[in-house]
């Protein structure tokens, strides 16, 4: 589904993503680990069209959308949350999820004047998806609340819902479980899962949970100082020697002396 | 029972003029340990942390530091007594760098503060390679070894961590904990917030459940790590 | 009634870019009234007040606001101003033609305000500046030179002077290397310096005001080297010429509305120390003002529509010659059914409708001062 | 207060000021001051939008208020038949090879590959430079040579020959053309400004907009440059021909008032209803806007510009958009002004009343709530003018008990007008005080 | 050879010792414009009037000091009573950051908000001055006028054209790099200026690690205060103290720390440079300086000037536009809120 060929991304002297290649099959929720700073955000925002690679291509489904802005990217049912949340902090939480499906009539300005009526519509049904999004999110009780005020978890899940406004081809999931509990992230790896299979979504998903990454994610990437170090089931991964030296370690030194201090 | 190190004592308020999102909470943390909150997103665990800090009006109730009523003292002044504090979100200076982030920690030390920073750097090698680069364009796991690095350099009397361990490598994260273990054992007392809860339930002394901003469940790590309902409602089975 | 007050509307840009010139101006102007009403002679004992408001120079609305108060809050009987020439057409067409308001401008000096469309209501005391161009080619010729650099005012005065003063020195034989612009009240004049430096010329006529751009531009040519000597036109002269430069502007030329009459001396020792005598249109402030009452006496009527006719009769031959002090000698002359032909601060004789004809003092700058060379 | 409650209070309040103008001091003063006040709501409106729908920081509003007035000149103004034979067709021609040139440079730079690309395209660029110098300046000089001191410039559309005055509705039509030609101005400002963020943004648009002013004061043949255009015809009849039509002087007298007088509030009148409906019809376009999911999408866009694009809305376009329609809205007003005052005077055109001022409007009155605008519009232009009295009034009032003569009276009045900036600074202050979101906040 | 001289001190002349003066006052404005967006990000549109105001204060003090008959040898008496101005523009900032702008920031007002308030406190200045001063020229500058001036340049050189040097001149420049370093040293280097921006950066966090907002801003305000009475002074000293003017300069202030990129104290000065070589050169007809170079059959006839110095603000406004085209946030990298 999509191809990334040899790329590289630099800032100033430094190779954030230095000559990573790899393809994500149409179909798969492939894992994307890797130690801090080893440019997985990095490779997500230029295959995304955030960042302009350095070098390199990047093609969707044999297209090459190398350096298309980001919201055209979208409009080919590629989607992507952020690690480090992008909530539209001033509007609600339902008007932040509203906003999302694209070609809505009423983001003409004639229709915003003349057409009343489709746009009345279109907003009812909008409308019904949003809330029932935030019911699934367990948050629909904050659906009037600014969400610049929501707490650190809830703007993850408020990220993660706005992929669900759509139907997507691929979304690009940025350590959506960062900060939100774990009972609700395995509520969340049931949606994937049931996104994956009832609709055909592909997933990249970004994630430091093992737990998580083991549940979902078939195949799993591990990338390293910009390139990538291994690839294969997350058993295999596991068990590579550059990979637990980089990546996993071995549990805690300290652990012992504490609980029973 | 004695009176703890840092209690923040039946708790109520909430942000502005807005309703409360805390509810007669209490939270208290020794010397030597280590206390960890849990709970659902949105349940007030961050809030708790900004009212023990003082960073919003506690309504009700009070908070006590070494046995004294500090419920009205600024969140400078709180610094100044001796706790440090990393808030889960806009946590580091972005357009310093990293090495004047972690000089800013220091910022109340009177002292010669290179030990520590050595300390720092040791415990998160990455930062001394990025010492020259602005944090803002750090990785987001960067980021927070760069938060919790900050609030190391203050030596604090007391240690607030709210999630230090979001976003971060397994590896990295099992040192951070090496490391809270070894703070605490140095007879610091440490709060914290976390997500992954089971392992910070693992080395905790203390566990708070919260839930919609009160004390669901307390006990220690390994109590609320066997309780069924515990287990499965918030920590993910 | 015998000792009715009688309102008038003194408009100039108190505030922004003539800040500086407008306060002299005003203190002319306010002069007069206090002249004419200490005389208790105009229309049997009335006395005439200032109602100050600011055309602020550049904001056409704010000026046709407050014109428009003058007019119909205040109830003023005449006015005087307003200054900058964009204000002052606005308040002409939407204030003054619509209420059959007088206005007399006191330096307004751009052609284009001459248009046959004031309905006889608009009259200036400054001459027009195609007048100036002229006499302007004559002085320089006659010192012999051939060769100038201009920088003027970016506005329709200092473009109309500059145009009229080419044209003329150009027909005459003579050479205009440059001429450039300059916005007043800037920071900076070191590219305009520049510019008419590098295109040379024997003097650099600088068509701006004395208070503003003008001396900026004449300080950093003197500072440069640029240019030793200048000439200067009506709104360059005035006492901070001569503070600022004193010698350094030695034999530097110019021309100033006036006559071989006595008025402007007479106005200098009028106002003593109270305002700045010298500073631009100061005495045709003054002029303005005293034309309108001296109106208002000779129609017996303060009211415009009456009045508006003898502005002309008043200020020109024949009749006895009025300088400033002489306001209550007028206004009894009047009285008596005499006639006046008033000269004023400001040599003042209104043609064609209203405009100043333009009597020139040609000046030179001898020992660090103003000094009368001959009359034109 | 509950906020429904507030809007209309603050707009009563509004209404009680210019009413009071009325008993106070004049009905004329009070529809100049409304006049205006229209004038000055819908350039607030037009900069609201922007930066208050869109969070684009234009600081540029002046540029685009001249180019309306500038519009009232090129439509409403009768073509000088001279200037046009003796230099029009040259002028124009220069200016096509001109736009020509540009055409050419960008094509130039598109087409040529290797080291031809930077020297083929400078030397493109400099012959296009030449040859429209050669062609245009010819043109330019004949033209204005043309009178000089009454015309010297090429005129406007208005053939209506010797009467072009009685064509009054040609100001209308420059209305709508002002803010024709704003947009397009906006459009290719847009197109190389609006990728700047920000502050960056604000000051490109600050200098873009003295460059437009630039212009406007130096070319000569297009508008008469700093010699400024008097006597615009006006939609509206002039009072001297009512005062003479003895049916009007018949009704006023019928209806108890002076001919003079009535004349005078009759024409303000017409004004008042012209800018009225203009008003009503951009606001109610504006709402409609704002309320619609395009007005939710501009919000979103302002919010977190990364996160919109991420969303699929194509920001860049967006922020052109709005930049254009905001633009042409001042553009209008900008029309509207000049024919109101009846001439077009370059000169006028200062950043501090035209773009500052106007975003005070913006900003006291709330910026992102088009009432909010509006009320600003109206409430900062009665003070803009109406402070001064008030100074006035202060220094009178602080110099009553003074002895006649004494050197800090005469300092304190000699004063009084520059209290007028400072008593506009003490109400700004104390209204962004008691409502520092503005006075009608943004929901 | 003499010709390439001439050519030379006429360049010189004309171009660049107006351009490095004129280039210093822009900095000298900007450096405090662009302090306070760094610190306290706002855009300040009271700097052109509260330089009005130290100027005035140094005036003030200035004909005190000549009353008393002190003077300061070949230089300004106003550079002695630079120190004492400073103390009172400081105070007067602080006390209306306590009056007014504290407020703003207490409730964490929009950075727009704090615009217009500053536009509020401008008209107040403005009208503050105006009345103390009055609206004229004022010129108090004495002791030595020129370093080098024109006419002994050419006695000295025997060359035909002539280089004038003033004074304040030399003080501006000088000024402003004694100024910059400081600055930059102060900013980068110790404890205090690390903190401010700290302050800047991250309020919230600032709290957290014990710095004391009232300090850092203050601190603020007393550095804008004496870089604003610096700046107005020197610029009045050069030309002449009129208020209007300050208010004019704001605009070119605004252009040099936004080209240089806002917040940037070395981006000011680089911006103020390049603003004013901008209007300078550009518009500088080459005619006399290519008369010295080019044998006579070659001179020009025309100006040879690239464009009318009627458009010299348009220069250096497109300058500042190509220069945010190619890096949008100024020189040195800026900040944007
Ligand atoms: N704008 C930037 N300028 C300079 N360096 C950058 C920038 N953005 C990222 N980097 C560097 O690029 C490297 C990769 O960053 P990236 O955010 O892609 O890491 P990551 O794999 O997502 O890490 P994490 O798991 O911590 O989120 C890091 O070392 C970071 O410091
Ligand atoms: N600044 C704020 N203003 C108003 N309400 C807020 C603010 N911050 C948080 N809240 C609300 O307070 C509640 C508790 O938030 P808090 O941040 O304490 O949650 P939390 O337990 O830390 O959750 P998480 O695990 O997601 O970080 C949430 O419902 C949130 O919407
Ligand atoms: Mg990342
Ligand atoms: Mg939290």
């Amino acid at each position: 589904m999509i191809v990334v060929e040899n790329l590289v991304k630099t800032f100033g002297g430094f190779r954030a993503v230095d000559g990573a290649s790899l393809s994500i099959e149409e179909g798969t929720i492939t894992g994307l680990i890797g130690p801090n700073g080893a440019g997985k955000t990095t490779l997500f925002n230029v295959i995304a069209g955030v960042l302009s690679p350095t070098e390199g291509r990047v093609t969707m489904q044999g297209e090459d959308i190398t350096g298309l802005p980001p919201h055209t990217l979208f409009d080919k049912g590629l989607l992507r949350t952020f690690q480090i949340a992008h909530e539209f902090s001033s509007m609600t939480v339902r008007e932040n999820l509203m906003m999302v499906p694209g070609g809505q009539s009423g983001e003409a300005l004639w229709n915003a004047w003349f057409g009343r009526k489709r746009i009345a519509d279109e907003e009812r049904a909008l409308l019904a998806k949003a809330d029932e999004v935030l019911e699934f999110l367990t948050i629909d009780h904050l659906k009037d609340e600014k969400a610049g005020n929501l707490s650190g978890g809830q703007k993850k899940l408020l990220e993660l819902g706005r992929t669900m406004m759509v139907d997507a081809k691929i979304v690009f999931l940025d350590e959506v479980g960062a900060g939100v509990n774990r009972t609700l992230l395995n509520t969340i790896g049931d949606a994937i899962l049931r996104l994956n299979k009832e609709r055909g979504y592909t997933f990249v998903v970004i994630e430091h949970d093992m737990d998580f990454i083991g549940r979902l994610c078939d195949p799993v990437i591990c990338m390293a100082e910009g390139k990538v170090l291994a690839e294969g089931t997350l058993e295999e991964i596991k068990a590579n020697e550059q990979v637990i030296e980089a990546y996993l370690g071995t549990g805690l030194k300290n652990k012992d002396q504490v609980a029973t201090a | 029972m004695s009176e703890p190190f840092l209690i923040g004592d039946t708790m109520t308020g909430g942000y502005g003029k807005g309703p409360d999102i805390l509810h007669d909470c209490t939270i208290a943390v020794n010397p030597g340990e280590i206390a960890v909150i849990v709970g659902p997103n949105g349940a007030g665990k961050s809030t708790a942390m900004k009212a023990v800090f003082g960073m919003l009006e506690v309504r009700t109730g009070s908070v006590r530091l070494d046995g004294e009523d500090i419920t009205s003292l600024s969140p400078q002044d709180r610094v100044i007594k001796g706790m440090g504090f990393v808030p889960q979100v806009r946590n580091i200076f972005t357009s310093l760098t990293v090495e004047e982030n972690l000089e800013m920690g220091a910022f109340i030390r009177k002292d010669d503060f290179k030990d520590t920073m050595a300390q720092v750097y040791d415990l998160f090698p990455i930062l001394k390679e990025k010492r020259l680069q602005a944090a803002g364009e750090l990785s987001g796991g960067q980021r927070q070894q760069v938060a919790v690095g900050r609030a190391l350099m203050t030596q604090p009397k007391v240690l607030m961590l709210d999630e230090p361990t979001a976003g971060v490598s397994p590896i990295v994260m099992d040192e951070l904990f090496d490391r809270i273990i070894e703070v605490a054992r140095t007879g610091i007392p440490i709060l914290m917030v976390e997500q992954n809860a089971r392992q910070a339930l693992e080395i905790a002394d203390k566990g708070y459940v919260l839930v919609q901003g009160r004390n669901a469940h307390t006990g220690t790590g390994k109590e609320l790590l066997a309780d069924e309902e515990v287990r499965r409602s918030f920590l993910g089975g | 009634d015998g000792h009715s007050e009688i309102k008038m509307g003194v408009i100039l840009g108190f505030t922004g870019p003539i800040e500086s010139l407008t306060p002299p101006m005003a203190d002319g102007a306010e002069l007069a009234m206090k002249e004419v009403t200490d005389s208790g002679l105009l229309l049997g004992g009335s006395s005439v007040t200032s109602v100050r408001a600011d055309s602020t120079c550049i904001d056409a609305g704010a000026a046709t606001a407050a014109a428009e108060r003058l007019v119909s809050a205040d109830g003023v009987k005449g006015i005087m101003g307003a200054d900058c020439s964009g204000v002052t057409g606005a308040i002409l067409s939407n204030v003054a033609l619509a209420n059959g308001m007088v206005m007399i401008s006191p330096s307004a000096t751009s052609p284009a305000l001459s248009s046959p469309d004031d309905n006889g209501l608009f009259f200036r005391t400054a001459p027009s500046d195609a007048r100036q161009g002229v006499v302007m080619t004559e002085v320089l010729m006659e010192e012999g030179i051939m060769e100038v650099a201009v920088t003027y005012t970016n506005n329709d005065y200092g473009k109309g002077l500059a145009d009229s003063f080419q044209a003329a020195f150009e027909a005459a034989g003579g050479t205009v290397t440059i001429s450039a612009a300059h916005e007043d009240g800037k920071a900076d004049y070191s590219a305009e310096v520049g510019a008419l430096a590098a295109a040379g010329g024997e003097r650099l006529v600088v068509a701006g005001y004395v208070d503003q751009g003008g001396a900026g531009i004449v300080r950093s040519a003197l500072d440069t080297g640029a240019f030793d000597t200048f000439h200067f036109p009506d709104g360059m002269i005035g006492a901070s010429l001569s503070e600022q430069f004193g010698d350094e502007i030695e034999g530097s030329t110019g021309q100033v509305p006036g006559t071989d009459s006595p008025g402007v001396a007479a106005f200098a020792e009028l106002v003593g120390d109270a305002f700045d005598a010298t500073s631009p249109f100061t005495p045709e402030s003054y002029d303005a003002a005293a034309l309108i009452m001296l109106a208002m006496q000779a129609a017996g009527s303060a009211e415009p529509a009456d009045y508006v006719s003898k502005i002309e009769m008043v200020a020109n031959a024949p009749g006895e010659q009025i300088f400033p002090g002489e306001l209550a000698k007028a206004l009894q002359i009047l009285a008596d059914g005499g006639d006046i032909d008033y000269v004023g601060a400001s040599a003042v004789e209104l043609v064609n409708g209203g405009e100043s004809a333009g009597n020139y003092r040609q000046i030179v700058i001898e020992g660090g001062e103003i000094s009368t060379v001959k009359f034109r | 207060m509950t906020e429904s409650l507030r809007t209309p209070l603050l707009f009563a309040l509004v209404a009680v000021l210019i009413i009071g103008t009325g008993i106070f001091q004049d009905w004329n003063v009070a529809l100049l001051l409304l006049n205006y006040g229209l004038i000055s709501a819908i350039m607030a409106l037009g900069v609201n939008l922007q930066w208050g729908f869109a969070g684009l920081f234009n600081v540029g509003v002046m540029g685009f208020v001249a180019l309306g007035g500038l519009a009232a000149v090129l439509i409403s103004m009768p073509p000088v038949t001279e200037a046009w034979a003796e230099g029009g067709a040259r002028t124009i021609g220069g200016l096509l090879i001109g736009a020509g040139a540009i055409v050419a440079t960008i094509f130039a730079q598109r087409k040529f590959q290797g080291r031809l690309k930077l020297w083929g395209t400078i030397a493109v660029a400099l012959i296009g430079f030449f040859l429209f110098r050669a062609v245009f300046d010819g043109g330019v000089a004949a033209v204005e040579a043309v009178n000089p001191a009454g015309t010297g410039y090429l005129g406007g559309l208005n053939f209506g020959g010797e009467n072009y005055k009685e064509w009054g509705f040609m100001a209308l039509v420059a209305w709508p053309v002002g803010g024709l030609i704003a947009a397009g101005a906006a459009w290719v400002i847009g197109k190389v400004a609006l990728g700047l963020r920000s502050d960056y943004l604000a000051i490109a648009t600050l200098g873009i907009a003295e460059i437009i002013i630039a212009i406007m004061k130096h070319e000569d043949w297009l508008a008469r440059g700093v010699k400024n255009v008097n006597g615009l015809p006006r939609p509206v009849p002039y009072e001297l021909e009512l005062q003479e039509s003895a049916t009007f002087v018949e009704r006023a007298n019928a209806l108890g008032f002076d001919a003079v007088y009535a004349s005078n509030l009759f024409t303000k009148l017409l004004y008042t209803g012209y800018f009225a409906v203009v008003l009503l019809i951009l606001l109610w376009l504006a709402q409609k806007a704002l309320n619609s999911p395009w007005g939710r999408m501009m919000r979103a866009i302002r919010d977190n510009e990364v996160a919109a694009e991420a969303m699929g809305k194509d920001v860049t376009a967006r922020h052109l958009q709005i930049f254009v329609l905001g633009s042409a809205i001042c553009g209008v007003a900008g029309a509207m002004m000049t024919t109101l005052d009846g001439q077009l005077t370059p000169g006028t055109y200062q950043p501090l009343r035209f773009t500052f001022l106007i975003w005070v409007m913006v900003i006291v009155g709330g910026s992102g709530n088009n009432f909010g605008a509006i009320l600003g519009g109206f409430l900062i232009w009665w003070l803009w003018v109406q402070v001064e009295p008030m100074g006035l009034a202060l220094m009178n009032f602080i110099t009553a008990g003074m002895p006649e003569g004494s050197a800090l009276k005469e300092h304190l009045l000699d004063s009084a007008a520059h209290m007028r900036l400072f008593t506009m600074g003490v109400i700004l202050l104390l209204v962004l005080r008691f409502s520092p979101r503005g006075l009608i906040p943004e929901r | 050879m003499t010709d390439f001289l001439n050519a030379l001190v006429a360049l010189t002349n004309f171009v660049i010792v107006p351009g490095m003066a004129y280039g210093a006052q822009l900095a000298l404005g900007a450096l405090g414009v662009t302090l306070i967006y760094g610190i306290l990000r706002f855009s300040n549109f009271a700097h052109g009037d509260t330089m009005a105001f130290g100027a005035m204060a140094t005036i003030f003090i200035t004909w005190t000091f000549q009353a008393w008959g002190i003077s300061f040898g070949p230089l300004p008496t106003a550079i002695l009573a630079l120190p004492f101005a400073i103390m009172i523009t400081a105070l007067v900032l602080l006390g209306t950051d306590r009056v007014v702008y504290r407020f703003y920031r207490r409730q964490k007002s929009d950075p727009v908000i704090l615009v217009i308030v500053s536009m509020g406190v401008m008209f107040i200045m403005n009208g503050i001055v105006r009345f103390m001063i009055g609206v004229g020229d004022i010129r108090f500058s004495d002791g030595e006028r020129f370093i080098i001036s024109a006419r002994d340049f050419k006695a000295a050189t025997g060359l035909k054209e002539g280089l004038a040097i003033k004074t304040t001149q030399g003080i501006t420049i000088v000024t402003a790099i004694i100024v910059v370093a400081i600055l930059f040293w102060f900013l980068n280097k110790t404890r205090t200026g690390k903190s401010m921006r700290a302050f800047s950066d991250n309020e919230d966090l600032a709290l957290l690690s014990g710095i004391n907002p009232e300090r850092v801003v203050m601190v603020t305000w007393i550095i804008v205060g004496a870089l604003a009475t610096v700046a107005g002074t020197l610029y009045g000293l050069d030309k002449s103290f009129k208020p209007f003017v300050y208010l004019q300069l704001l605009l070119p202030i605004f252009a040099a720390a936004i080209v240089g990129g806002l917040g940037n104290p070395l981006g000011a000065i680089v911006g103020g440079f390049i603003i004013a070589f901008a209007e300078v050169t550009i518009t500088y007809p080459l005619k006399k300086v290519l008369g010295y170079l080019l044998p006579e059959s070659l001179e020009p006839d025309g100006l040879v000037q690239l464009l009318s110095t009627d458009y010299k603000f348009a220069v250096s406004f497109v300058i500042l536009l190509i220069v945010l085209l190619v890096k949008p946030t100024g020189i040195f990298k800026g900040q944007s809120v």
